[in-house]
């Protein structure tokens, strides 16, 4: 090689300058562009409170309000005051401390819905855009299937199964009738991104289905389902306080925001405000994060928009 | 055309059957897991067995099959689609005819459904080409921000507000006036009213599309100011055009075919998704049937109201997908 | 010559000890499918069909035609990027057909391709180190790890760009720039063979003849043979030695640059030709203008006998009878599938009258006469 | 007589409810059966007026009516066939009965009918109505709700007739007893498992589903309207004794509580039972409005008393001493509930109300005998076990939050689906205290005993078996008179309140509105309903 | 051409035009020191500065330029239809007989397009509405414009693709953009530009995606039309073969500056600036061989940041210091032409 190389007159050519002097990958440009959005700082601050109660609820409340002795029933409902700003929820739980160590409940399940569907969608959509052919009616046809069938009622269906319900039952059900969208839009983005000059570009050079998969089709694609990803992650959170609603959600003694505000939709209009306002206040706020989360990520990840 | 949904017409076998036979599988694993539904019908005093017996064998819940856990009953499938087939979607547990139950209900949820399809449509697009033509001004953020707290909030807690907010606080004022027209009270009523089976529905109606309605004027948004980059607008323009023509008839119909696509997709949404709101206001629609069925573990309604709502859905997404290719010619001369 | 004599006569005819590429009769038939449950075949898009040539080592063919005569999947079927319906393509004496996959990844490393667009054809998320160095990833054995980075400093300073810039992203350079990226990813290999597909029509004008020119040394410095697949003939005269021209899947003349150029047989490459502007006012009106009407027809249902002959001004009867075979017809010895091949100079100005009198024949947009030969 | 069947609790309430049961329960008041009226009584019959209902199951045959909603409908539309008068126990004779008397070993019971009853349709009430009626619902193959209280006569279970079953004439028939029952004629005021049945009917039960043939007050105005509404008027021929005071009664459907409340507060309803999830809501607008009656729906833990450490005695009266049933009624259920003093619950006649020793708070001697009974508090983890959605999450947990305080015994909840929770039943799994409830099917202190506490009772899940017990209840059984076996009942009560295999938690309260348009609304005790007969409409 | 407009229409068409008063013996249209800005993110583009130009009737004005020199943003400029914001008019004049058009309202403004001047766009495809028949399209001209019926504008629409040369054209009026060739459906896009018989024409590369024997005949079309009816073609495109066949005058463009002006037989033999010349030679022609090719050097400037001086200078083989500083103007060059070229007499005579 070196000799070939060597043959090369490097003198007498001069070397093109590239255009731009920022040296920024296309990563880079997202992030550049993040970083000059507002709305993109304020949500992920928010993001990241909403994620350290959810996994370390101790830094945000002292006690659990499973803890033994930490609820008393004498305190039901008492409402917010300067000493607790939170008041109490309806079991005589401290209201700030259930909100805290709610927030896993409900915000895990939710991430863990969106890395599952993320996971199954990705690798179903690859499978189906880059193989086509049988493949992709197999599996097209089961997103059908699934798809075909309301989420709600196929959560309730499929709730009813499992009596314990629990983070695991809840992510599995979740993940079971959200993974078609994202099997959708990532077989498009395949498609797409397989036809373009740069694969077959690959394929010339002689690479193996797999190497063009996880070099080029992967990175290539992923972008509209991070997007959609992180937009689902706030649906799911409103989606367990539906399920809990409906009854098919979490159960007492678990703490989630879903019980909370499941719970305290009565009891508000009896004149306990506190009771709802302050779960659904984290809940939207948390929704709301998310959304514009992704909201930020789509707009920096589209170069039409810039 | 033709061609195009006859073939989406057989893509349909499948899909049906494969929806069919989870929904079969899902209630086969309740009874294996949770228990035996007919036993359920009764509570704390159990029934002499013979009745108990007698009552399985009426719902076809006697099949050894069902006693053992994960075995998918494949008999009982072929049995019931060959029921099916004939017409026969079997009997709940209180000997109603699924299909009669289903009928009867049908036609709320559909009005129901089509009165959020309007709303969420009419003001969906409306806001989002308000947004959409005045990019990053106001009026966009104030349709974004208010957009996503629709999604953010949960749609019991938005049905019980506009409940009280609305149908009471509103509402009820005027069901009271002698002065205002009865109609306007009914719009904004509480719960169902079969005497007045459209105008009652009304508000459930908003609330039930109040999300999809975030949805569509986010998606009516974005499309927008695609096309508003695209060469034709720019043609348009140079013709002289107005610009509200510019954008009602030149960018408008090619921003609606995504929304079109979405609203395939929430149709099945609404007919299943509906029994919060169905509940909330009182509504003996579909969505609640199913609830309740869950609730009862009644197998017969679930299997056959799910597999009904399943044609429903697919067919109203061929709808769609003919309507797209109404609006997209290029997808009509494939 | 005769015009019975068989396809292996021509080629046995041109085969000699430096031929590096040898395509003989391949086509390429994509399926035309019909059904609502099963697919049937109601039909072939004829894309490629039945083109012989042969390219020699050091040499530039260039194959030009409308877009849709099938010159891209000619190419991409030299690549293996797309299987041969029928016919063999052999490669250094080797024939591709028969290759497995592994058989065909070794091939690779003898023939590379230079894509069109040079947006598309860079991973953007890729560095450019990365894209140029992505054949060694492919093929481990051909540089040590170590040395790739050395290696692709070296390929990048080869074709004009420069080393430092390894860590950037294609988005940052222009468009000429990315296709010199393209080129130094296509060079890795250290192939004997570039196809190169419409290198250069994506790029600005000024921008142009810095690649035609680095394509140009990059073949006298390594000894390339290049296949150069262009729609521009202005381009393609300027770096071909011997010419394809291509219409509806098919060769309808092959020879020297020269003698395609100025003694073109065949009417469609006179149209062609003719049709070529040249950036010189004065020949204005003085040129042999040929005005085709109409549009290809579609490969999928091509016209019988002579593909040409729907749109072509000498048609008669035979043509839509009998196919014109691709032989050596007229005096100037160049192979051209015409009955009726008549040598016609359509480039350069007719030397009448200097009079800027506006002529108003050129060009009678009424189907069926085409306003072939000289005005005013 | 609503507890029985959990439809409305666990397949409808559970869903939007998450106070207690939704139900009321079967009782009443213990004082003046004449009436409590609430509201302005206007004392005028006519009118119409709305009152919220949960769909029923079925309205026909009424033997397939095992729960609260088709009841309060049937109510209306069929006589009874003889009450139970809650004061003393003594059957009282509104219905069709005319009389009803048991032969001396309380083994053969002849029932004479009133002259001149006929069905809506104008077929005739007599013995052949009956015996149409008893025998389809006895037969297994016809598998009626309420077969079981067949399930005494002789023959029952066996065939399409009962061999028990004899008409004496058109007026009077012979019911035989596989053995002696005092509490027959008590039994037999359950009016639905009890009625009649028209030829009409049983010719198309399904056209009579839809709208049945009945013998009361009120017939049917159209067709059953599924989900939506029944509506009833009064029928001009009616020759009973029963009050029909509205010409109309529309009942309405609702399948959440929340909107039956606000169409309540719309206007659209007149009567309402404020179900838990809306009374603080209700309580705040309405303030003494509502009318609270003490029902007679017992709830309470049981013990699977064959398991270690629950087999200890001790144990189980340290675990009843240690909750503070005041505070968890005071707190999560509203005050809508009065603590257990007994197994059998105040209305019914023979309850008693000092006779728990254990049922009071006292965490001191809670703590005094769990020493005592030598148990390790910290050996073991308190399952505590109730089935989901249904509204008693909130007091299990705080039952065992209390459990936890005084006694230092480690809990988990445990909850699963009722299907599912019926097969722990069942097969008695419970491996802690499991929550279940009581309520009657005929007023007496018996129906509770037996069920629950006797020796393969059928609704005894604990294990627990006392001989001792079981003859009392026997003896009880055979008793002369009433007040006899009142006695012997208490008596047996009292051992099972001492050894605990379950502790009374409390019984129910129901509370009602009624818009200002009506009055005369009245809790009855017997029914376990509201008396909608009775009510009247200001006009 | 037959007369596609009555006279009623005709009236009602300028009506809204009548209060403007054109100058008929004011030439077509002259641009004067026409400066266009973008706001960008990264700062502000100067896309077009000071040009000027004037094309008569008759006359075919050929601007040429290479991607991204602002010759799309002036044709845009001209016809009022440039995307504001990012862009904006910041300075000069656009006069069509005489009256100023960056001074009228929009509502007149609208009218001169269309009525008076007509845009051919490059891309025919993506500038045509896929989800309309192409003879709607065409007819929505004559509805909006001269208040016709669907009727009549449907039986225009058909003469119009008769003009422009389309087979079966009553036929063809339902079909839709994508059901035509590229050819086709340029053809399309000039009847389109025609139907209300404008004065100008600005064909922004109207060939540049055909091929050569399609893009000959649309050229010929084109200019077939122009002549018969003494339109003012104005044809913006980078290929120096198509001007050179057409063209009367020539505006080369460079960085958003025009860089010379002249008539075509001129610049084409003796360019008068650094980029024309260096341009000329770069290209391979097809009725030559063996010509070496010029490489330019470098790239073209981004316009956010324009090199100082010259925006030519860093390319350009003739450039000295003084280039590097002081921009040059438009030098008036002999034989009425004009070059932005410091040197210009030296790139002459080279």
């Amino acid at each position: 090689m070196s000799d070939f190389l060597a043959a090369q007159d490097s003198a007498g050519h001069e070397h093109a300058q590239p255009r731009s002097d920022q040296n920024r990958s296309l990563w880079g440009d997202v992030r550049y562009e993040l970083m000059r959005n507002p709305v993109f700082w304020v949500s992920s601050v928010l993001v990241l409170v909403i994620l350290s109660m959810a996994f370390a609820p101790q830094l945000w409340a002292e006690t659990s309000p499973t803890a033994r002795g930490a609820c008393r029933l004498e305190n039901a409902r008492v409402e917010p005051s300067a000493a607790h700003p939170f008041g109490y929820t309806n079991a005589g739980c401290d209201m700030w401390s259930s909100l805290v160590y709610g927030t896993g409940k409900s915000v895990i399940v939710a991430i863990l819905v969106t890395i599952g569907t993320v996971i199954v969608g990705v690798t179903l959509g690859t499978v189906a855009g880059y193989v086509g052919g049988f493949a992709d009616t197999v599996i097209s046809r089961v997103t059908d299937i699934f798809f075909g069938l309301p989420f709600i009622l196929g959560a309730l269906v499929f709730l009813a199964i499992f009596p314990d319900r629990n983070v695991w039952t809840l992510t599995a059900v979740l993940t079971m009738f959200g993974w078609t969208s994202l099997t959708r839009v990532m077989r498009g983005s395949v498609i797409s991104t397989k036809q373009k000059d740069y694969v077959d570009a690959a394929r010339a050079l002689g690479a193996t289905n797999f190497f063009i998969i996880r070099k080029h089709i992967l990175a290539n694609s992923i972008a509209p389902v991070i997007v959609l990803a992180t937009i689902g992650l706030g649906a799911y959170i409103s989606a367990e306080a539906t399920l809990t609603f409906l009854g098919v959600g979490y159960q007492r003694p678990t703490v989630s925001w879903g019980l909370l505000v499941a719970e305290g939709q009565n009891l508000a209009l009896a004149g306990f405000w506190h009771l709802l306002v302050l779960p659904c206040a984290f809940i939207v706020v948390t929704v709301l994060s998310f959304i514009l989360l992704g909201d930020a990520l789509r707009d920096a990840l589209d170069p039409r928009a810039r | 055309m033709g061609r195009y949904v006859a073939r989406r017409l057989v893509q349909f076998i499948p899909v049906i059957l494969g929806t069919l036979f989870l929904l079969h599988v899902l209630s086969v694993l309740t009874i294996q897991i949770v228990g035996d539904p007919v036993r359920a019908l009764f509570g704390e005093n159990a029934p002499p067995e013979a009745i108990l017996e007698q009552l399985r064998a009426n719902y076809n819940l006697d099949d050894d099959c069902l006693e053992q856990t994960g075995n998918p009953c494949v008999r009982l499938f072929v049995d019931r689609l060959a029921q099916y087939a004939s017409g026969d979607f079997g009997i709940n547990f209180r000997g109603r005819s699924v299909a009669e139950l289903f009928v009867e209900r049908f036609p709320v949820t559909v009005r129901l459904t089509v009165i959020a399809l309007v709303f969420e449509t009419v003001v969906g697009i409306f806001l989002g080409v308000m947004a959409g033509l005045r990019k990053d001004k106001l009026v966009d953020n104030f349709v974004r921000f208010s957009t996503v707290l629709l999604i953010a909030f949960p749609v019991f807690v938005f049905g019980t507000l506009a409940q009280l907010f609305i149908g009471l606080e509103l509402g009820l004022p005027l069901r009271d006036s002698e002065r205002a027209p009865e109609w306007l009270g009914q719009m904004l009523t509480v719960t169902y009213n079969p005497e007045f089976p459209w105008l009652s529905l009304m508000l459930p109606g908003l609330v039930l599309g109040a999300f999809s309605l975030a949805a569509i004027a986010r998606l009516t948004r974005t499309s927008l100011i695609e096309n508003l980059r695209s060469d034709y607008v720019r043609t348009a323009r140079a013709k002289g055009l107005t610009s509200s023509r510019t954008v009602g008839v030149h960018t408008l119909r090619n921003s609606l075919i995504p929304v079109v696509t979405y609203i395939g997709i929430d149709i099945g949404l609404l007919l299943g998704g509906a029994l919060v709101t169905e509940g909330i206001f009182n509504i003996p629609g579909v969505g609640q049937l199913v609830f309740l069925a869950i609730q009862a573990n009644d197998t017969p309604v679930i299997l056959g109201v799910v597999t009904i709502l399943t044609v429903v859905f697919l067919v109203a997404n061929l709808l769609v997908d003919i309507l797209y290719a109404a609006l997209d010619p290029r997808i009509r001369y494939e | 010559m005769s015009a019975d004599m068989t396809e292996t006569e021509q080629v046995t005819e041109d085969t000699g000890d430096d031929v590096v590429l040898e395509v003989r009769d391949v086509k390429k038939h994509f399926p035309l499918t019909r059904g609502i449950v099963f697919k049937r075949t109601v039909g072939h898009v004829q894309a490629v069909d039945g083109v012989t040539l042969q390219l020699e080592r050091g040499e530039t063919l260039g194959v030009v035609g409308e877009s849709g005569c099938g010159k891209s999947t000619f190419g991409r079927l030299l690549m293996g990027l797309e299987r041969p319906t029928a016919g063999s393509i052999k490669l250094l004496g080797e024939e591709m057909a028969g290759l497995d996959a592994r058989g065909l990844r070794r091939m690779r490393r003898n023939i590379q391709i230079v894509l069109q667009d040079p947006y598309s054809s860079l991973d953007p998320r890729m560095t450019v180190g990365d894209i140029v160095g992505e054949p060694y990833d492919v093929h481990t054995d051909v540089v040590p790890k170590q040395d790739r980075r050395k290696a692709v400093q070296d390929l990048l300073d080869v074709v004009g760009l420069n080393p430092e810039h390894i860590n950037r992203y294609p988005h940052q350079f222009s468009g000429g720039q990315r296709q010199r990226i393209g080129i130094a990813r296509a060079l890795a290999l250290r192939p004997k063979i570039l196809v190169c597909d419409e290198p250069v029509s994506a790029l600005d004008v000024s921008v142009q003849a810095q690649v035609v020119n680095l394509l140009e040394r990059l073949q006298d410095e390594l000894g390339l043979s290049y296949v150069f697949i262009a729609h521009d003939l202005s381009v393609v005269r300027h770096i071909s030695d011997r010419i394809a021209v291509m219409y509806l899947g098919k060769v309808v003349e092959i020879g020297d640059e020269m003698e395609i150029y100025e003694h073109p047989t065949h009417p469609y490459t006179q149209a062609l030709l003719s049709a070529v502007p040249v950036p010189d006012p004065r020949l204005r009106g003085h040129r042999d203008h040929i005005v085709l009407e109409g549009d290809v027809p579609s490969p999928a249902n091509p016209p019988s006998g002579c593909r040409f002959r729907t749109r072509c001004w000498k048609a008669e009867d035979v043509c839509a009878k009998e196919e014109p075979q691709l032989v050596v017809r007229g005096p100037s010895g160049h192979l051209s599938a015409c009955h009726f091949a008549e040598e016609r100079d359509v480039i350069h100005a007719i030397d009448i009258p200097t009079s800027a009198a506006d002529d108003d024949g050129s060009g009678d947009p009424s189907p069926g006469s085409v306003a072939p030969g000289p005005t005013a | 007589m609503r507890i029985k069947t959990h439809f409305r609790v666990t397949a409808v309430a559970a869903a939007f409810a998450l106070g207690l049961t939704a139900c009321g329960g079967g009782g009443g008041t213990t004082d003046d059966p004449g009436g409590n009226p609430s509201g302005e009584p206007t004392g005028e019959p006519g009118g119409s007026y709305s009152a919220d209902l949960t769909e029923p199951t079925f309205l026909a045959p009424a033997s397939n009516c095992y729960e609260s909603e088709c009841s309060a409908v049937l109510k209306m539309v069929n006589d009874p066939l003889v009450s139970t008068d809650f004061e003393t126990g003594e059957l009282i004779f509104d219905g069709m009965a005319e009389s009803i008397e048991p032969n001396d070993d309380q083994t053969v019971w002849t029932v004479t009918l009133k002259e001149g009853l006929m069905f809506h349709n104008g077929e005739p009430v007599d013995s052949d109505a009956f015996l149409r009626a008893w025998n389809y619902s006895q037969n297994p193959k016809n598998a009626q709700a309420t077969a079981g209280f067949m399930a005494r006569i002789e023959g029952a279970g066996k065939g399409p007739e009962m061999s028990g079953l004899k008409a004496v004439d058109d007026q009077t028939f012979e019911v035989t007893l596989s053995g002696p029952f005092s509490q027959f004629g008590q039994q037999m005021s359950y009016a639905p498992a009890f009625a009649p049945i028209a030829q009409e009917c049983i010719d198309d039960i399904k056209a009579c589903n839809e709208s049945p043939i009945g013998t009361g007050p009120y017939q049917m105005d159209g067709k059953w309207m599924h989900d939506q509404g029944i509506t009833v008027t009064k029928w001009a021929d009616y020759q009973g004794e029963l009050p029909a005071n509205a010409d109309t009664i529309e009942f309405k459907m609702f399948t959440a509580p929340t909107a039956a409340y606000r169409d309540y507060q719309n206007g659209g309803v007149d009567v309402l039972n404020v179900a838990p999830e809306i009374y603080l809501e209700a309580k705040g607008e309405l303030a003494d409005a509502i009318l609270e009656e003490p029902t007679a729906s017992l709830t309470y833990l049981g013990f699977p008393t064959k398991e270690a450490p629950y087999d200890n005695e001790q144990l189980r009266q340290a675990i009843s001493l240690s909750i503070d049933r005041e505070l968890i009624i005071e707190k999560v259920l509203n005050g809508l509930a009065d603590a257990s003093t007994d197994i059998v619950t105040p209305p019914i006649p023979g309850s008693r109300d000092d006779a728990c020793e254990f049922c009071t708070y006292d965490p001191q001697r809670a703590k005094d005998l769990l020493e005592e009974s030598g148990v390790d508090p910290s050996s073991f983890t308190l399952e505590l076990y109730f089935n989901a959605d249904s509204g008693h999450e909130l007091w299990t947990e705080a039952a065992a939050r209390q459990i936890q305080e005084n006694l230092g015994i480690d809990y988990e909840l445990k909850s699963t689906e009722w299907a599912q929770y019926l097969e722990l039943l069942d097969g008695e799994e419970f491996t802690g205290p499991f929550r279940l409830g009581w309520s009657l099917d005929y007023p007496s202190p018996e129906n509770y005993l037996r069920p629950i506490v006797g020796t393969g009772g059928d609704s005894n899940y604990t294990g627990y078996s006392n001989p001792e017990f079981d003859d009392l209840v026997v003896q009880g059984d055979e008793a002369a008179t009433l007040e006899e076996s009142f006695e012997l009942y208490a008596q047996a009560g009292d051992i099972a309140l001492e050894e605990m295999p379950i502790i009374p938690m409390w019984s129910g309260t129901t509370a009602i509105a009624a818009s200002d348009s009506v009055g005369d609304v009245r809790y009855d005790v017997g029914d376990g309903e509201i008396a909608f007969g009775e009510i009247t409409v200001s006009q | 051409m037959s007369e596609i407009l009555t006279e009623t229409e005709r009236r009602s068409n300028k009506s809204p035009l009548s209060g403007v008063s054109f100058d008929g013996s004011a030439p077509l249209l002259e641009v004067e020191d026409l400066e266009v800005e973008f706001h960008t993110r990264d700062g502000i583009a100067h896309a077009v500065n000071n040009v000027s130009f004037t094309l008569r009737e008759g006359e075919t004005l050929g601007i040429l330029g290479e991607s991204g020199c602002g010759k799309s943003v002036t044709a845009q400029a001209i016809m009022g239809i440039l995307d504001t914001p990012p862009a904006k008019v910041t300075g000069g004049q656009v006069r069509y007989r005489g009256v100023d058009l960056l001074q009228l309202e929009e509502k007149t403004r609208r009218h001169i397009r269309a009525n008076k001047i007509a845009i051919i766009f490059q891309d025919a495809l993506s500038s045509l509405n896929p989800v309309f028949t192409v003879g709607w399209q065409l007819g929505e001209l004559y509805r909006k414009h001269a208040g016709a019926s669907r009727a009549q504008a449907k039986s225009k629409a058909v003469e119009l693709l008769d003009l422009v040369g389309i087979p079966g054209a009553p036929a063809r009026i339902n079909s839709f953009p994508h059901q035509f060739s590229g050819g086709m459906r340029q053809r399309v896009m000039i009847a389109m530009a025609l139907a209300l018989e404008p004065d100008i024409i600005i064909a922004d590369e109207p060939t540049t995606a055909l091929d050569v024997t399609v893009q000959a005949q649309v050229m010929t079309l084109l200019s077939d039309l122009q002549r018969e009816m003494r339109l003012g073609l104005i044809l913006i495109t980078h290929d120096m073969g198509v001007v050179a066949d057409v063209a009367d005058k020539i505006c080369v463009m460079y960085a958003g500056h025009a860089v010379e002006r002249a008539d075509v037989y001129e610049i084409y033999e003796r360019p008068a600036h650094p980029y024309t010349k260096a341009l000329l030679e770069s290209i391979p022609r097809v009725d030559q061989k063996g010509q070496d090719l010029t490489v330019i050097k470098g790239l073209p400037p981004a316009l956010v940041d324009p090199p100082p001086g010259c925006s030519f200078h860093p390319r350009c083989a003739f450039a000295r210091d003084r280039c590097t500083t002081d921009e040059p103007p438009l030098y008036e060059v002999p034989g009425n032409r004009l070059s932005a070229c410091h040197y210009w007499e030296e790139v002459l005579e080279s």
